[in-house]
């Protein structure tokens, strides 16, 4: 829905806009000077300080997946992520569990999960979707390769990076 | 599974009796085959089936529908207590517990795709049953095809079975 | 008549007015065909092969005798359904799988008397044409089945069953045919299907109202015992005679089977509202345990809606407002109906202040989950959601919340099925939880209300802790 | 020939042009990105060298270095050509800047024309050819849009440039620059009327119209050398670079040094015409005339100040840029057209009634 | 489909939602409600089986005029001629229930809501749950009306009902117990249309499975259909399974070309891959199925084998070459050949169009030598016809062929006298499909071939040509019962494959010059010119459905049961 701004209406010193103009220049004098000065320090030496341990709970940094704590795939390949992916970063090619292997009862899991990171776009879109809490954002956030196939995270490295995460999956639930 | 030629000629009879159409006999083709056998096997699913000229699944669907139908082997005497209303407020539930206690028989296995609790000689086997429609006679419970009301005592019911 | 003689101790109450159990528990009675035709047997069926058969129907709607199974639908009404312009095969099913809990009138007629059940079938057969009848009796009446094979079989050596009855060329076939221990075959059009041998769930109707589509698709009447036999004596006393038994539109006699918390259970055969509640109780029963008082009784087997043992009722009765209290509701048709329950089978259920009303309902609830056939969805899924609530009301496991989930699941399901069922096993709940919300509360554990009680997740804890 | 001409005019220039200037035009991007950067409260290039300060270099090298790219589908002498023609007018028009006044009796001005200004001006306007010839040349849209603007933009406000010097040149009375400094060192500067001739009731009156050319020089010199808030030939948000969208490596680079040497110019003329050029206030050291001696050191004070008043501005037009958002084209335009020529003109009028009045 | 020639059908008045609409007598409620555009829920109502009424989703409120009692008047008409309606407080099922003269239906009253809630709620207690891993996911019943008509949270506290999970019923069919929701569709499928009733469901209540007799497979060959019609991710097609999800898909409308029959079509691909193919409903050709045969008949599409280049023989072998190159070099092979020196071999899975194309290169090439390959196998009692070309009609009348194959004898006879020395083979495998055996390939001087996968007769071939497959063409064709349907694109064929009749039209132009075709279009519009039956039709003229062209005696068994059990009004049809 449209909202219509009513416009100030300006007195005619206002209109010349030099009161503006000076304070404007006023503003920029000051932080100026305080950094000139020292005083603000906010840029951290990048490769020397880094952010590690300053990053917030919820830093998005590179999507990756997650196992439980018993080494299970968390992933069933629901394809969501797929879907949501805003800069379509996410191919998956999903896959029947055969009926002999251990956890055969969830039936299907990602044969292949690949996250393009040079499309990625942090989003977090992954994450908020996915059904079985397997994607998560983790606290990486530098990807460097030297090839777009380096770039191409797949299986293996996206479970490198994303490690464990506690926390009941009712899909193993051998009772249900 | 070997049907016996009187049990066939019997159950041929039943048959007659449903002279438009032949699938009304299940039940009592069934009946016929575990009163012989004591429950339907696989076979005798399969035996019914070509006899009325059904396909088999429709014989299973009708056998796992009525809890009047065994799927598995009972005891010699399979004995049925009843559970509802009138007679759990006449103590079917203690009745129960005294019957498997006297014969014997665990009913922890119990669930409700197998709800027969077999005892260890094989001599009985038990289970709850739904109204047995005597209510003023409570409990009551049926072994086999005899019909017990104000069941007191489980040792004096069984011993009649004892031999 | 002379005076008959009961076994002793099994008098007949002076209160009951003894015809369709006029031989049961009788002096040396026994079910043969020659005890039976000593007494006037098969005279009404002679009568009857000579009568114009829509006489004999035109007699039934007479006399006004309302089915003893349950809904307590008018037999003649139903009978008259048949199209005129049939020209398929009619039949006749007796419906023996009595199967509501707390009823059991049946078992004594089929067992002790069963020519008078298959007098009044040979009649309503030959009133609506039927040339095939069937009897479709419960499993657990193994002996009964016999019985009534046996009398069958009787009754056919003397002519009164197959080729030119009684010498006119009514021909007519009956045929036991047992179930396998499944209420819903009590429902007609799942005695239906169950006869047909296929699973026993219910029709929709329409189109498959029994009267037009029913067995093989043909016309079909089905009726309960108690309501066959009741049509060899409207012929005997003659319709308009017999509307004169009970109240208006509340006409003839009716065993009421009453268990539960009373002195003596047992089975009365009454005039239909001519007796009260409490007369029933108090006196016919010989009242309740020393100490005790009522605290529910359930009128027409256990799918009726309980009343409250305290409770008043304000009905309209004759254009008055009424107030009654429970001792004083006559046990016919309609006043229980505007009492909030029903008459249903004649099953009463008494229930002390000594019973757990959480108890009583979880064992109700089980009977109906045990018994639902999965057809339709809101009985299949809601009788044993409802089953699995009361179990842990019963355990103590249960929210306050979850006396209300009960009710809404119950309210989701009446009404909204296939067959009667639907009604059947969720009113008790509903009304269970209307009058004893108190009762059913206290035993819940308001702890548990904000805590969501979910097994799965506790099972799948332990099995991950494994 | 005179050899000793030419041979003083090539280290003029050179020493000038390479030594100074392009140097210059390399650390006025430094500074530009410090200073945003402090404005900003960030750090800036602070890694190639002290505080960053090889980072011009680096810079450079990385144009150099980089492959020179020419598109397809450019048409290629005048993409060519362009940057040359952004840069080179740029240059051309210190020719007659006055950095000093006298250096071991050499005045300190490559080519001391009597027609200064308008040198000035007629060699300025020029480097709009090479943008409009890059956003042409470039053969896509949004060089071409930059392209266009540009040369609206100088031609709106060349105008109002001109003009807005003209009181000056009415009150001292002369085109040579070098003169016009003269006078300031003595008189007192133009914005700075506080010593010599200007302490009179006319010369505290000829203030106002001095202020007020210094206003509409200032802004149109923005507007010519395409610095913000008026850059919209190359604003990024709607025109992606504007005209060297297409252009890379030293040709980009190119008309990056045309641009910042064109404020660098720019500045120079303002502290030449507002500010009393190399001239110290209060007269301080000052010589007689443009004829008199000056001792070498004078003069070596007289280029330092110079330059220091050049950074002074440049300072404050990275300050502007990063305190000022950007104008609207059609604000722009009349800004140009509506205010800044009618106040020039008006302020020509007023200066000549004060002049003349005023005695 | 036209009323003409049946009685007038009784009409009623009904109003639906405060409505009056009209309605022939015997209209089912569901389906009166859904031509005026209020769509009742369901899912065990399928217009093409019984109505059990068990899922209760379409409850909806009904309401009739009131009787009135007797002595009292009748109750009065409104000025529209409608009579008042008592609504009935229970609610009834829309499926079932057939319309009735004055009758009122609320599909969107507070019961009806509180109706469909209720039953979502209790469907969903003891569902699984795993949408995640479902592969209905997407296009499954229970989530649209959950979506819709579900309250959002669930009450359920207990612990689910333990099923069956992951059950192999049959080859191609994949049976989980707990997503089933009793419908009963699958059931009456197999029991009703595919007479193969080997499905049923055993225990009771809530504990109800679904399962196959032990011992039995529902193996016949419409079983597939039975995963269309099962409204959750009860029954799931093993050759899908996990493959896609649903969402990705492109659906596109199209013919299957594995006989015949000509089954109407939706071709579900993504990114130029197939990844089935599902019935679609036409009530002239294959009702709402197909049979697995033809469902499953498309894996070559995204074979390894696919020819994705021209190739024209070289020194070493088959080359790779620019198109134009190997259309020129075909030109000029044949351009050698006198008149009947060639043969032209075209198929039965051509479309008209491209049949057409190659009737204009015979007479180009002054060949009579033209005939297509037939093929047979058995037909069976349902849909599946023992004509396995589903183009031989077009092939008949485009060609005029009497008798399909006849000339190829002919042909084989002047190749092995020498007197045919080229050979343009469109489309067909002749060493495998036709007999012809490698010998016989090799004498010839020059053999053309298109064909999308690499096989024998190409080993022989002196130019061989990537032509587009089924999924990868547009164009029309006729089949058995004379009916014209047309093909629609879904995938780009692989590498460089071209359709037939752009190869045709390039082969004509480099041997006579331009001929005026640039589109699929052009063609039908010159065929329509010189074809009778054509005329006044276009390819978008001809619609999803198709429009009958020829007249044949053909009959589809499973249409004319199906026809029967609509008359009886058993189903809806």
């Amino acid at each position: 829905m449209a909202i219509v701004v009513k416009r100030p209406k300006l007195k005619w010193w206002e209109q010349l806009y030099l009161p503006a103009i000076f304070k404007g220049l006023g503003i920029t004098l000051r932080h100026f000077i305080a950094t000139v000065r020292g005083k603000k320090k906010v840029t951290m030496q990048y490769p020397e300080e880094k952010w590690n341990d300053h990053l917030p709970e919820h830093y998005r940094g590179a999507p990756a997946l997650v196992t439980d704590e018993q080494d299970r795939e968390r992933c069933v390949a629901c394809q969501l992520c797929e879907f949501i992916c805003p800069p379509r970063a996410i191919t998956i090619k999903p896959e029947e569990i055969p009926n002999d292997d251990k956890w055969a009862k969830v039936e299907k899991r990602p044969k292949e999960f690949d996250i393009d990171m040079i499309r990625c776009i942090y989003c977090g879109l992954c994450e908020e979707v996915c059904p079985e809490q397997a994607i998560y954002l983790r606290k990486d956030y530098s990807i460097t390769g030297t090839s777009r196939a380096e770039m191409v995270h797949d299986k293996k490295r996206l479970y490198e990076i994303g490690g464990k995460r506690v926390g009941l999956v009712n899909k193993w639930n051998e009772l249900k | 599974m070997e049907v016996p030629a009187e049990l066939e000629k019997e159950i041929d009879e039943r048959i007659t009796h449903y002279p438009v159409s032949k699938r009304s006999a299940v039940l009592p083709v069934l009946h016929a085959l575990q009163h012989h056998f004591g429950y339907i096997s696989e076979e005798a699913v399969e035996w019914a089936a070509r006899k009325l000229e059904l396909e088999p699944i429709k014989v299973l669907e009708v056998v796992t529908f009525y809890p009047g139908f065994r799927q598995s082997a009972p005891g010699k005497y399979h004995i049925r207590v009843c559970r509802t209303l009138s007679c759990a407020m006449a103590g079917s539930a203690e009745l129960m517990e005294s019957l498997c206690k006297a014969a014997k028989i665990d009913r922890s296995g119990v669930t409700h795709h197998h709800p027969i609790a077999v005892g260890e000689d094989g001599r009985f086997s038990i289970e709850f049953a739904e109204c047995l429609a005597s209510c003023g006679t409570g409990p009551v419970c049926m072994v086999n095809d005899d019909f017990h009301e104000k069941v007191e005592d489980a040792e004096t019911l069984l011993s009649k079975y004892r031999d | 008549m002379a005076a008959i003689k009961y076994l002793a101790g099994k008098e007949p109450h002076p209160n009951e007015h003894r015809m369709i159990f006029r031989n049961v528990d009788r002096e040396g009675w026994d079910p043969s065909i020659d005890t039976y035709l000593g007494e006037g047997g098969y005279e009404q069926l002679k009568k009857a092969v000579a009568m114009e058969p829509q006489a004999i129907t035109d007699e039934v709607k007479k006399a006004g005798v309302r089915g003893r199974g349950g809904a307590g639908f008018p037999a003649g009404v139903k009978w008259g359904f048949i199209p005129p312009n049939n020209t398929k095969p009619v039949y006749l099913i007796c419906n023996a799988d009595e199967s509501e809990p707390g009823t059991f009138k049946d078992r004594y007629i089929i067992h002790q008397d069963p020519h008078q059940l298959i007098e009044g079938m040979a009649i309503a057969c030959f009133a609506v044409g039927a040339k095939l009848a069937y009897i479709y009796i419960r499993e657990e009446f193994p002996e009964g089945a016999a019985i009534l094979e046996k009398a069958i079989a009787e009754a056919h050596e003397k002519g009164f069953l197959g080729k030119g009855i009684c010498g006119s060329d009514f021909d007519l076939e009956i045929y036991v045919h047992r179930g396998a221990g499944a209420y819903i075959c009590g429902e007609e059009t799942g005695l239906i299907e169950s006869l047909e041998g296929k699973r026993p769930y219910p029709r929709i109707k329409p189109p498959y109202f029994p009267a037009a589509m029913g067995l093989y698709l043909c016309p079909t009447i089905v009726n309960n015992v108690e309501t066959l036999c009741h049509v060899k004596h409207i012929l005997d006393m003659g319709g308009e005679e017999y509307a004169k038994l009970g109240t208006p539109n509340n006409t003839g006699t009716r065993i009421l089977c009453v268990s539960g918390d009373v002195q003596k259970p047992g089975y009365f055969e009454v005039q239909v509202g001519k007796v009260t509640l409490g007369e029933v109780i108090n006196d016919m029963c010989g009242g309740l345990k020393p100490g005790r008082k009522i605290q529910a009784v359930i009128p027409g087997g256990s799918s009726a809606k309980v009343l409250r043992g305290d409770e008043t009722f304000k009905i309209k009765k004759g254009g008055e407002d009424v107030e009654l209290k429970l001792e004083d509701i006559p046990m016919d048709f309609d006043t229980l109906a505007a009492c909030g329950s029903m008459a249903g089978s004649g099953g009463v259920i008494v229930i002390d202040d000594s019973r757990s009303i959480s108890w009583v309902l979880n064992n109700i609830n089980a009977f109906y989950a045990h018994e639902s056939c999965g057809q339709c969805t809101p009985c299949r899924e809601g009788s044993l959601w409802m089953k699995k609530i009361t179990d842990r009301v019963v355990a103590g496991k249960a929210a306050p919340s979850d006396i209300d989930t009960l009710d809404a699941v119950a309210r989701n399901i009446d009404g909204r099925t296939i067959c009667a069922f639907g009604e059947a096993c969720s009113w008790p709940t509903e009304s269970f939880i209307q009058k004893f919300r108190d009762e059913l509360v206290a035993s819940t554990n308001p702890d548990l209300d904000e805590a969501i009680v979910n097994p799965e997740t506790e099972l799948a804890a332990a099995h991950l802790a494994r | 020939m005179d050899w000793t001409f030419l041979l003083i005019s090539t280290i003029k220039i050179v020493g000038l042009v390479f030594l100074v200037i392009l140097p210059m035009v390399a650390y006025s991007v430094w500074a530009e990105r410090r200073v945003s950067a402090a404005i900003q409260d960030r750090v800036g290039p602070n890694r190639v060298g002290i505080a960053g300060l090889l980072q011009p270099m680096a810079d450079g090298l990385k144009f150099i270095l980089k492959e020179d790219f020419t598109p397809s589908h450019v048409r290629k002498t005048y993409y060519w050509m362009a940057p040359a023609l952004t840069m080179i007018p740029s240059l051309l028009t210190c020719a007659v800047l006055p950095f000093g006044s006298r250096l071991f009796g050499e005045k300190m001005v490559i080519a001391d024309l009597d027609v200064g200004p308008l040198f000035v001006f007629a060699i300025a306007s020029l480097s709009v050819y090479g943008i409009v010839l890059a956003g042409w040349a470039s053969n896509s849209k949004y060089p071409f849009f930059g392209g266009v603007r540009s040369t609206s933009q100088m031609i709106s406000y060349e105008i109002s440039l001109g003009l807005s010097i003209v009181p000056l040149l009415m009150i001292y009375g002369t085109l040579n620059l070098g003169e016009i400094v003269q006078n300031q060192a003595v008189n007192g500067w133009a914005l700075l009327p506080l010593w010599g001739e200007s302490l009179s009731f006319q010369g505290f009156l000829l203030a106002i119209p001095i202020f007020i050319s210094f206003v509409i020089f200032m802004t149109s010199i923005f507007a010519e050398t395409n610095r913000l808030p008026f850059d919209l030939p190359e604003c990024e948000t709607e025109l992606v670079a504007g005209y060297h969208t297409e252009y890379s490596s030293m040709k980009f680079a190119l008309f990056f040094l045309g641009e910042y040497a064109a404020m660098i110019i720019g500045s120079g003329l303002a502290v030449t015409l507002f500010f009393g050029g190399w001239s110290l206030p209060f007269g301080w050291l000052a010589p007689e005339s443009t004829a008199a001696e000056v001792p070498w050191w004078h003069g070596m004070i007289h280029i330092g100040t110079f330059f220091a008043k050049v950074v002074a501005i440049i300072l404050f037009f990275i300050w502007i840029r990063w305190s000022l958002p950007r104008f609207r084209y059609d604000q722009l335009m009349r800004l140009g057209w509506v205010f800044f020529f009618e106040i020039a003109v008006a302020n020509v009028i007023l200066t000549a009634i004060i002049l003349m009045v005023v005695k | 489909m036209s009323d003409e020639g049946k009685p007038a059908v009784e009409m009623v008045d009904v109003q639906i939602d405060g409505e009056w609409h009209q309605f022939p007598k015997g209209t089912r409620m569901i389906e009166a409600c859904r031509q005026v555009g209020k769509e009742v829920p369901h899912y065990c109502y399928h217009p093409k089986l019984t109505s059990p009424g068990n899922c209760r989703m379409c409850l909806v409120e009904m309401g009739m005029p009131p009787r009135p009692r007797p002595g009292e008047d009748p109750p009065e008409k409104d000025e529209n001629g409608h009579l008042p309606i008592s609504w009935i407080p229970r609610p009834v099922i829309a499926c079932a229930n057939t319309v009735a003269p004055n009758m009122g239906i609320r599909t969107d009253s507070d019961l009806t809501h509180a109706c469909r809630q209720g039953v979502m709620e209790l469907l969903l207690i003891n569902h699984p749950l795993d949408c995640p891993i479902c592969d209905q996911a997407g296009e499954c019943r229970l989530q649209e009306f959950s979506v819709e008509h579900g309250n959002g949270g669930s009450r359920f506290r207990e612990q689910k009902v333990k099923k069956p999970k992951n059950v192999d019923i049959g080859p191609r069919i994949r049976l989980d117990d707990e997503r089933c929701i009793m419908c009963s569709r699958c059931i009456r499928f197999t029991d009703e249309v595919a007479d193969d009733p080997v499905l049923g469901f055993t225990d009771r209540g809530s504990h109800t499975v679904l399962t196959v007799h032990p011992g039995q497979q529902l193996a016949n060959n419409y079983s597939l259909n039975t995963v269309d019609i099962c409204p959750v991710g009860a029954l799931t097609s093993n050759d899908f399974r996990f493959q896609m999800r649903v969402w990705f898909l492109k659906e596109d409308k199209s013919i299957c070309t594995s006989c015949g029959r000509g089954c109407n079509i939706t071709i579900g691909s993504r990114e130029d891959e197939v990844y089935r193919l599902t019935p679609r409903e036409n009530n002239e050709v294959n009702s709402a199925w197909m049979c697995d045969h033809g469902r499953l008949n498309f894996h070559y599409l995204n074979s390894e084998m696919r020819l994705t280049d021209p190739l024209v023989r070289g020194a070493e072998g088959h080359e790779t070459v620019a198109w134009g190159d190997a259309i020129q070099a075909a030109a000029d092979a044949l351009g050698r050949c006198e008149a009947n020196e060639i043969a032209l071999i075209a198929s039965g899975r051509l479309t008209n169009e491209e049949l057409f194309m190659a009737r204009r290169l015979a007479s180009v090439m002054k060949t009579e030598f033209v005939d297509i390959v037939p093929r047979s196998g058995e037909a069976d009692d349902y849909l599946l016809a023992a004509d396995r070309n589903p183009n031989t009609n077009g092939a008949k009348l485009v060609l005029g062929l009497d008798e399909p194959g006849q000339a190829l004898k002919d042909i084989r006879e002047g190749m092995a006298q020498g007197r045919i020395k080229a050979l343009v083979v469109l489309q067909e495998n002749l060493i495998d499909d036709a007999g012809f055996t490698a010998e016989e390939l090799g004498k010839l001087d020059f053999i053309l071939h298109t064909y999308p996968l690499a096989n024998p007769t190409a080993e022989t071939a002196d130019v061989v040509l990537p032509g587009a497959a089924f999924s990868e063409k547009r164009g029309s064709m006729i089949n058995l019962t004379g009916r014209l349907q047309r093909l629609n694109r879904a995938t780009d064929g692989p590498g460089q494959t071209r359709e037939v009749w752009e190869i045709v039209r390039d082969l004509i132009q480099a041997l006579g010059g331009g001929n005026g075709i640039y589109l699929i279009e052009d063609v039908f519009k010159q065929m329509a010119g010189e074809i009778a039956e054509f005329e006044g039709l276009t390819l978008s003229k001809i619609g999803d459905l198709g429009v009958p062209l020829l007249e044949t005696d053909e009959k589809i068994p499973l249409l004319e049961r199906e026809r029967e059990r609509v008359a009886k009004g058993i189903i809806v049809g």
